[in-house]
């Protein structure tokens, strides 16, 4: 440990690959943001994303075309979004609940259809440098020698900010989010605006999914997500709620886990289970810190309670 | 336009299950008229206006809209017809801008520009002489802002028709009369106003046309000239007379302490076994020591800084057993930090604060469960009730040590005693298993106001009692008040002068967290001023 | 939101009828899992005859429901505990992980203890450890605000690390070559199993009846002992005492409970507190009765699918006891239809999801009813 | 009287047990528990190759369970095929070593094999393959082809088992090549394919031109076959995955076994035993060469396997240094086979820590 420089010199590769790793989970994230958003919690991520990255990788395989499996990711999750929409808007079933059972669902229907694809390999997005960008020293190879996907994923959270401060539908969906009853005063169905939330950021989750299956992988394996949904998740309660301090997040968390496997590969003398241990208790550190700041968390005021049905 | 009425309700009935809210309801809305909606608590008031405004659809009955017949499926097609309301509860977000709020739901681009948003709603502010910043937060907001960002969100919308629900609930006499100009102003444009109170005195000063609804029926309707004073509009309200004289119960007989229900109640206490332990009944001096001490509450100089709001600081007044002193002031001027300082829910940063001759930190430490402290709070459904529990859970929330023996919970015992009080205050339903949503806020209220008096407290805080209440609850909850007078100080918190004198001995006027003014009820000059120091213009001396 | 129709609240909830719901969503999903395994040409029919009967269809299926239900119901129990104070304490599962090492820490110290020592004092440092990680986050929650699912949910993952952490370095036992196991358990330190054949064959029950009964119980243990005692203890407390009452009460509003001088964030610690407690419990029962040592495999997962039986049981003890044994057997049984059948283990997931699913759809028509509007 | 009872009923007993003897003859049924799916290309799946093989024998059957958690409920899976009546029960990792004793203990008349484990009972006998040997010449393979002498070796957990392949690999890399060293990196997984693959990205970053690794998923080979280094496989031959960087795998083939086990039961004489036999059974091997390696390598892997196979060389023979410089094994001596069970240190030329 007495020599500093591999441990900073591989500082630079860490970021690179928190940069790609950290893609799905931003997808996802930003997704369940864009529900919470509306007052909707939806802890089905994980399933969403198996789902997605199976329609992904089977949409890609069948056609050959990365982007058609790509549509196939967002549109198969924003389907077990909309179950999830079934559940909680019309039947009224209990959001906690419904998502817990959407991620064992959708996990194992995953895992299900696709035994048969297992290991089977495709042709998906690959690293393509930005024509100048990637050229610029330090952080062209950080940023610009990515896939298309992870191009997008820089662009995705200003869209996002944009229509939810800049845009109608934004300004309804932050409203429905803290005050349903006040939107419904103001002419506008609560109902459509959530079901409107949970499709748009079931598609973006299952952008997530299919960014694993389309680009990290590249072939379907089982448990891909293992857990990443999770994650993304608490991601959004740790980004209290938007989208800069989301990006952020991810960042942080999938930076820290990148730099510590180059650690590990250095030869660091720590025991495995405290170093991946640190990005959790830095999340919660994070939150710490922030709560003492006495900032507010920033949580819609109406999240995970449903709309009652009559009046 | 003349003979065809803006809006025409013929025939409205709707029902919540069994009960009937509304029954055969026609009613006429005629453009630059202002009508005002009279009548009781449950009188089906909110309920019809809640079906204009699309936000129910009756079971039977149809609107017409100029003549042509309209469904409302939903506050969308009210809008479209020109319809709005302002609620009693406002229907805004907290966390977004004025101008986002107003501008909610409205229809345009997809797009929106803040700085566009801001200028339109300063422009519309101005136009009707509704002054509200349009970059501040909702939550920021006194009250009064907030229902001109109610109002403002109508107009916004082109509203033909306009909806108050007890507007002045909320309000200040200032801003009240603010309010009235602008209603009469929208009248004068054209624009049909219909409100509904509980205030005689403005429904006189402001209304065109009077409607008086009981038990979801319109039992009279007339021009607001056809009634000379108070008394006959309470007397066509009630179908009998009202004594407005301070100091003696309205009606008597349905409700006394005589009653069975009465009887029942002091039955069940005095079986409990911290009654046997204490005694049992208002007679001061059986229960703790400390209830010997005649000065109930006193304060000096009592400070705090409240939670985001101002708080309060440097108050000071002391009430003695048999008085009653009313804190006067608009909502949000630290009243409410007061009172949670003076139950024992929020720490004051200085001074100090004596109940029942006990420094404050004494008297919380081992709170008596009897002739202690009894706190009746202002939101009757968010703070002083759980509206998902039963009427014996509610009866409970603030009982439940009196029913509790070595931390086991007597049930039986509170069903019964709860049945007493229900049939005491002749509560509506009667049956103790019905959840506390189910009540009507004059039921509600009677039922708090009756658990709070339970546990004869010798020192009492009344958040605005009868804020929303029909007359003859207010009546009711006041005689209560008077009554328990007798044993205990009494601190009523009230936004409303009558009430405060009804009521009180002294009145204290309190003004961005400060005493104003502090003077006996008798006082008259001070008291003809008590309006212009709420709104903040003290009179120096 | 549905045009033409009306959804009611009913003022009082169904009685049977809502039994009938629950069969029904669960006869609709059975019909769906049924329709996935024709998709891979397996027959669908006997495969839901297979999960019957593997779950509930032979003599020893009950133990091993039984035994699985076990750990789900503790976990539960408490989960249930924290949702009627309207806590979203996911972390049961860390809590039974920190539980498990607790209790084994006990057991590891003080193996030379006597066993009317060891056990109860296992059990209790198991309770004790599982209460005091549910209790960060609870004291994250009341002192600094921060949201309990994240802080749960982060716990969770951290107390696996620590697990990962001491079996693989301090507790890895060198008897077992070095594979990350602890040393056993003293004897006295395992929870034994309910059915002691050899006892009742020396106390002269015939051949068959023993027989017959070490099919029935087969390895259900002892720890089903606490499930009745807790569910008892619960249930009682919740209905009977004053405490139980103000946790209603706060749950149903907690600026009610504030108002009335509910200490809300006592009670907030209590019930966490209580939910790591059960919680640990369930995993050093775990431990001890299955495994007689500490293995990396104890989690499975009860701790999630705690949260889901709490919610389909309304948080009701009695409930709870029925769902978790019904999930409990939905896992033992799908076992057999992937032996018979030869279907990926993933069908279990996809079955579990399938009818929990339909049955928290189905639980609508308990609390609303659907009335025609007429105009 | 009493006599001619006494034969009716011995030669009942003996009739029936002959017809059981029959019966065991016609079919044999044979089950089969798996840890992870079969569908990935590791563990479960090299004994899931051996199966089907034996699938084609007409008089054998065979029942699988995969993805089996191990602890409380691989017990119950391994109960419940005993319960079906299967002659022969394969369980197929280490976390069901107790499980399998404790059901054995209910149904003696089942044969029990166990792999990966160190214990036996009356009818519980544990296997396992020599696979380090393979492991050492797929470590000389790396070492002669590494240009910058530093391999990559992605790790699951740190149990014998792994530790013992890691110092193998290191041994073989050493042989050939003294200056490399072998970089591990925990995973803590056997199969999360983008977590390993990450890992193994991670290795690349820090300069090793060799991936080698100790999961079920090809993540690693992918992570290799897209940096343009070169990977050794495990299990089976994984260059499907990674054609381009593909060197050589580490390869089981168990189907010897698993038919001489059968053999045995079918006739009945099975025995219980640790069996551990190594490449000279053919249980254990490499993989065909990637194109990409040379014949001179070829050639010198190839002599020292004969040299193995011929049992004239022993992997873990002295002297054998630790991370530390220290001499763990005096020349001439080798380690025995507990303590290749229990292995808990790592040799010279490992880079990493024991958890």
């Amino acid at each position: 440990m007495e020599d500093f420089l591999p441990y900073l010199a591989v500082l630079l590769p860490a970021m690179t690959a928190a940069i790609s790793t950290g893609a799905p989970i931003l997808y996802a994230t930003l997704g369940e943001l864009v529900m919470e958003r509306g007052g909707v919690l939806n802890l089905g991520v994980e399933g969403m994303m198996m789902v997605g990255a199976l329609a992904a990788f089977l949409g890609c395989y069948h056609t050959g075309s990365p982007w058609f499996g790509l549509l196939c990711g967002g549109f198969s999750a924003m389907l077990m979004s909309m179950l999830h929409g079934a559940i909680c808007l019309i039947f009224q079933g209990s959001q906690v609940v419904s998502g817990l059972a959407l991620t064992i669902f959708g996990t194992g229907l995953a895992n299900y259809l696709g035994t048969p694809y297992i290991q089977m390999k495709i042709q998906g997005f690959t690293a393509l440098d930005v024509p100048l960008l990637s050229s610029i020293p330090v952080l062209g190879p950080i940023f610009f020698q990515q896939d298309v996907l992870v191009y997008l994923s820089y662009i995705l959270p200003f869209l996002l900010w944009w229509l939810l401060m800049r845009t109608r539908f934004g300004l309804a969906l932050r409203a429905t989010g803290e005050n349903p009853a006040a939107v419904r005063a103001a002419g506008i169905s609560p109902g459509a605006v959530r079901w409107a939330a949970l499709m748009l950021g079931g598609f973006l989750v299952g952008l997530g999914g299919a960014y694993l299956a389309l680009a990290s992988m590249r072939m379907w394996v089982d448990n891909l997500v293992s857990g990443r949904g999770w994650i993304a998740v608490a991601l959004v309660i740790f980004a209290f709620w938007r989208p800069g301090r989301a990006v952020f997040g991810v960042y942080l968390f999938s930076g820290i886990t990148a730099y510590l496997f180059r650690a590990q590969a250095l030869g660091v003398g720590i025991p495995t289970a405290f170093l991946s241990m640190l990005p959790y208790l830095m999340t919660l550190a994070v939150l710490l810190a922030s709560s003492l700041r006495g900032k507010d968390s920033g949580a819609p005021a109406d999240l995970a309670n449903n709309l009652r049905p009559e009046d | 336009m003349e003979d065809f009425p803006l809006i025409r309700l013929e025939g409205i009935s709707k029902y919540f299950g069994k009960v009937r809210a509304n029954s055969h309801i026609d009613l006429d809305i005629r453009a630059g008229r202002i009508k005002a909606l009279l009548g009781e608590n449950g009188a089906g008031k909110s309920t019809l206006m809640s079906i204009l405004a699309g936000r129910l659809e009756p079971d039977t009955g149809r609107i017409s809209v100029e003549g042509q017949i309209r469904r409302f499926r939903s506050p969308k097609d009210a809008h479209l017809a020109g319809i709005g309301m302002v609620y009693q509860h406002f229907m805004l977000v907290d966390t977004m801008s004025v101008a986002e709020n107003v501008l909610l739901g409205h229809e345009g681009g997809f797009m929106i520009s803040p700085a566009q948003m801001r200028e339109r709603v300063r422009k519309l502010a101005e136009r009707y002489g509704l002054a509200v910043d349009p970059t501040a937060s909702v939550g920021s907001l006194s009250m009064g802002e907030r229902q001109r960002v109610e109002i403002l969100k109508l107009l916004c919308r082109e509203c033909r028709v306009l909806i108050f629900d007890e507007p002045t609930a909320v309000l200040t006499p200032v801003e009240s009369e603010q309010l009235f100009t602008a209603m009469r102003r929208m009248a004068a444009q054209g624009k049909a106003i219909v409100f509904i109170s509980h205030k005689l005195p403005e429904v006189l000063s402001v209304a065109d046309e009077v409607a008086i609804l009981r038990r979801g029926e319109v039992v009279d309707a007339f021009e607001r000239s056809q009634v000379p004073d108070e008394a006959e509009l309470a007397r066509r309200m009630l179908g009998r007379s009202l004594f407005k004289e301070p100091g003696q119960a309205a009606f008597t007989g349905e409700t006394e302490e005589s009653g069975q229900g009465a009887r029942d109640l002091q039955q069940v206490m005095s079986e409990l076994p911290i009654a046997r332990i204490r005694g049992w009944g208002g007679r001061a001096g059986r229960g703790r020591r400390i209830a010997q001490a005649d000065s109930v509450l006193s304060l000096d100089g009592l400070s705090c800084r409240g939670a985001g709001t101002a708080g309060f600081s440097k108050v000071s007044f002391a009430i003695a057993k048999g008085q009653i002193l009313a804190l006067v002031g608009v909502a949000g001027n630290g009243q409410k930090e007061l009172v949670e300082v003076i139950c024992g829910l929020r720490r004051p940063d200085a001074g100090s604060l004596k109940l029942l001759g006990q420094d404050y930190r004494e008297f919380f430490s081992d709170l008596p469960e009897q002739n202690g402290l009894g706190y009746i709070p202002e939101d009757r459904r968010g703070v002083a009730s759980c509206p998902e529990l039963s009427l014996v859970d509610n009866f409970l929330l603030t009982a439940r040590k009196l029913f509790s023996h070595r931390g086991l919970l007597d049930r039986k015992r509170a069903l019964r005693a709860t049945r007493a009080l229900i049939a005491d205050h002749n509560i509506i339903p009667g049956n103790p298993q019905a959840r506390g949503r189910e009540l009507s806020g004059g039921n509600l209220q009677k039922l708090i106001v009756g658990r709070e008096l339970l546990r004869n407290p010798r020192c009492i805080v009344a958040e605005n009692p009868t804020q929303g209440l029909d007359v003859a609850a207010t009546e009711e909850v006041w005689r209560r008040l008077r009554v328990a007078r007798e044993s205990s100080g009494i601190l009523l918190v009230t936004g409303d002068i009558a009430e405060a004198l009804a009521l009180a001995d002294y009145i204290a006027v309190i003004y961005r967290g400060k005493l104003v003014d502090l003077f006996s009820a008798a006082n008259q000059e001070k008291v003809d001023q008590i309006g212009l120091m709420m709104a903040g213009s003290a009179s120096a001396d | 939101m549905m045009s033409g129709w009306r959804i009611v609240s009913r003022t009082e909830p169904r009685e049977w009828g809502s039994v009938v719901i629950f069969a029904a969503a669960f006869a609709l999903s059975l019909l769906i899992c049924g329709l996935l395994l024709q998709v891979q040409g397996k027959d669908g029919a006997l495969g839901v005859g297979l999960l019957l009967s593997g779950g509930f269809g032979h003599l020893y299926s009950y133990g091993e429901t039984l035994l699985k239900a076990i750990p789900i119901f503790l976990c539960s129990l408490g989960v249930a505990l924290c949702f009627r104070l309207q806590i979203w304490n996911i972390g049961a599962e860390g809590q039974y992980v920190i539980g498990t090492l607790g209790g084994t820490w006990f057991v590891l110290t003080f193996a030379s203890l006597p066993g009317w020592l060891l056990l109860p004092g296992m059990l209790i440092s198991a309770m004790l450890a599982g209460g005091f990680w549910a209790c960060v986050s609870a004291v994250l929650r009341q002192r600094f605000g921060m949201n309990e699912i994240i802080s749960t949910l982060m716990l969770n993952y951290i107390g696996i690390e620590i697990l990962k952490y001491l079996i693989y370095g301090p507790w890895r036992d060198p008897a077992a070559m070095n594979f990350p196991v602890s040393p056993y358990f003293s004897d006295s330190a395992v929870i034994a199993q309910i059915w002691n054949s050899s006892f009742w064959l020396d106390f002269g029950l015939s051949e068959n009846i023993v027989d017959v009964m070490a099919q029935l119980c087969g390895r259900a243990h002892w720890g089903i002992l606490s499930c009745l005692i807790a569910g008892c203890l619960c249930s009682f407390f919740l209905q009977k005492t004053r405490l139980g009452y103000e946790i209603t009460a706060a749950g149903s509003n907690a600026k009610a409970a504030r108002f009335a001088g509910i200490p809300y964030s006592r009670l907030v610690i209590l019930v966490m507190f209580i939910c790591g407690a059960l919680a640990g419990l369930a995993g050093i029962q775990e431990c001890s009765a299955t495994l007689e040592r500490l293995e990396p495999h104890i989690v499975v997962g009860y701790g999630y699918t705690a949260v889901v039986v709490a919610w389909l049981a309304k948080l009701r003890t009695v409930r709870i006891a029925f769902f978790a044994i019904i999930l409990a057997g939905l896992r033992v049984g799908v076992e057999n239809v992937q032996l018979e059948l030869q279907v990926s283990n993933s069908f279990a997931n996809t079955l579990e999801g399938i009818i929990l699913i339909t049955v928290l759809a189905g639980q609508f028509f308990n609390d609303y009813s659907l009335k025609r509007k007429f105009s | 009287m009493f006599k001619r009872a006494m034969f009716l009923v011995l030669a009942l007993a003996l009739s029936c047990s002959a017809a059981l003897a029959a019966d065991a003859a016609k079919e044999i049924k044979i089950g089969f528990v798996y840890v992870s799916p079969v569908g990935d290309a590791g563990w479960s799946y090299s004994h899931d190759l051996a199966r089907q093989e034996l699938e084609k024998h007409s008089d054998i059957s065979t029942y699988y369970m995969e993805s089996v958690p191990e602890g409380a409920d691989s017990e119950r899976v391994i109960l419940s095929m005993a319960r079906k009546g299967y002659d022969l029960i394969f369980t197929t990792s280490f976390g069901y070593m107790d499980p399998t004793l404790k059901v054995a203990k209910q149904f003696p008349k089942t044969a029990f094999m166990h792999a990966s484990g160190y214990k036996t009972s009356e009818n519980v006998g544990n296997y396992f393959g020599r696979i380090y040997q393979s492991r050492y010449l797929t470590g000389m393979v790396a070492g002669l082809m590494t240009k910058k002498n530093q391999i990559g070796y992605v790790a699951a957990f740190p149990i014998p088992e792994v530790v013992r392949g890691i110092n193998a690999f290191t041994l073989g890399v050493r042989a050939v090549n003294p200056k490399a060293e072998v970089r591990v990196v925990w995973t803590k997984t056997w199969y999360d394919p983008a977590l390993e693959k990450d890992a193994a990205i991670s290795l690349l970053d820090i300069g090793v031109d060799v991936i080698a690794q100790h999961q079920d998923s090809p993540g690693p080979q992918e992570a290799a076959q897209d940096r343009g280094a070169y990977s050794v496989g495990y299990h089976s031959d994984m260059s499907r995955f990674a054609p381009e960087a593909h060197l050589v795998a580490a390869v089981w083939n168990w189907v010897p076994f698993y038919l001489e086990a059968v053999d045995q039961v079918r006739k009945g004489t099975w025995q219980p035993k640790s069996d551990w036999p190594g490449m000279e059974s053919g249980i254990v091997d490499i993989s065909p060469y990637g194109k990409m390696v040379p014949e001179d390598v070829r050639a010198t892997v190839d002599q020292r396997k004969q040299e193995i196979v011929d049992g004239k060389y022993v992997v873990f023979s002295g002297p054998i240094n630790d991370q530390s410089g220290k001499l763990r094994v005096e020349p001439g001596k080798v380690l025995s086979d507990q303590e290749l069970i229990s292995f808990d240190w790592f040799v010279d030329g490992v880079v990493g820590t024991m958890n």
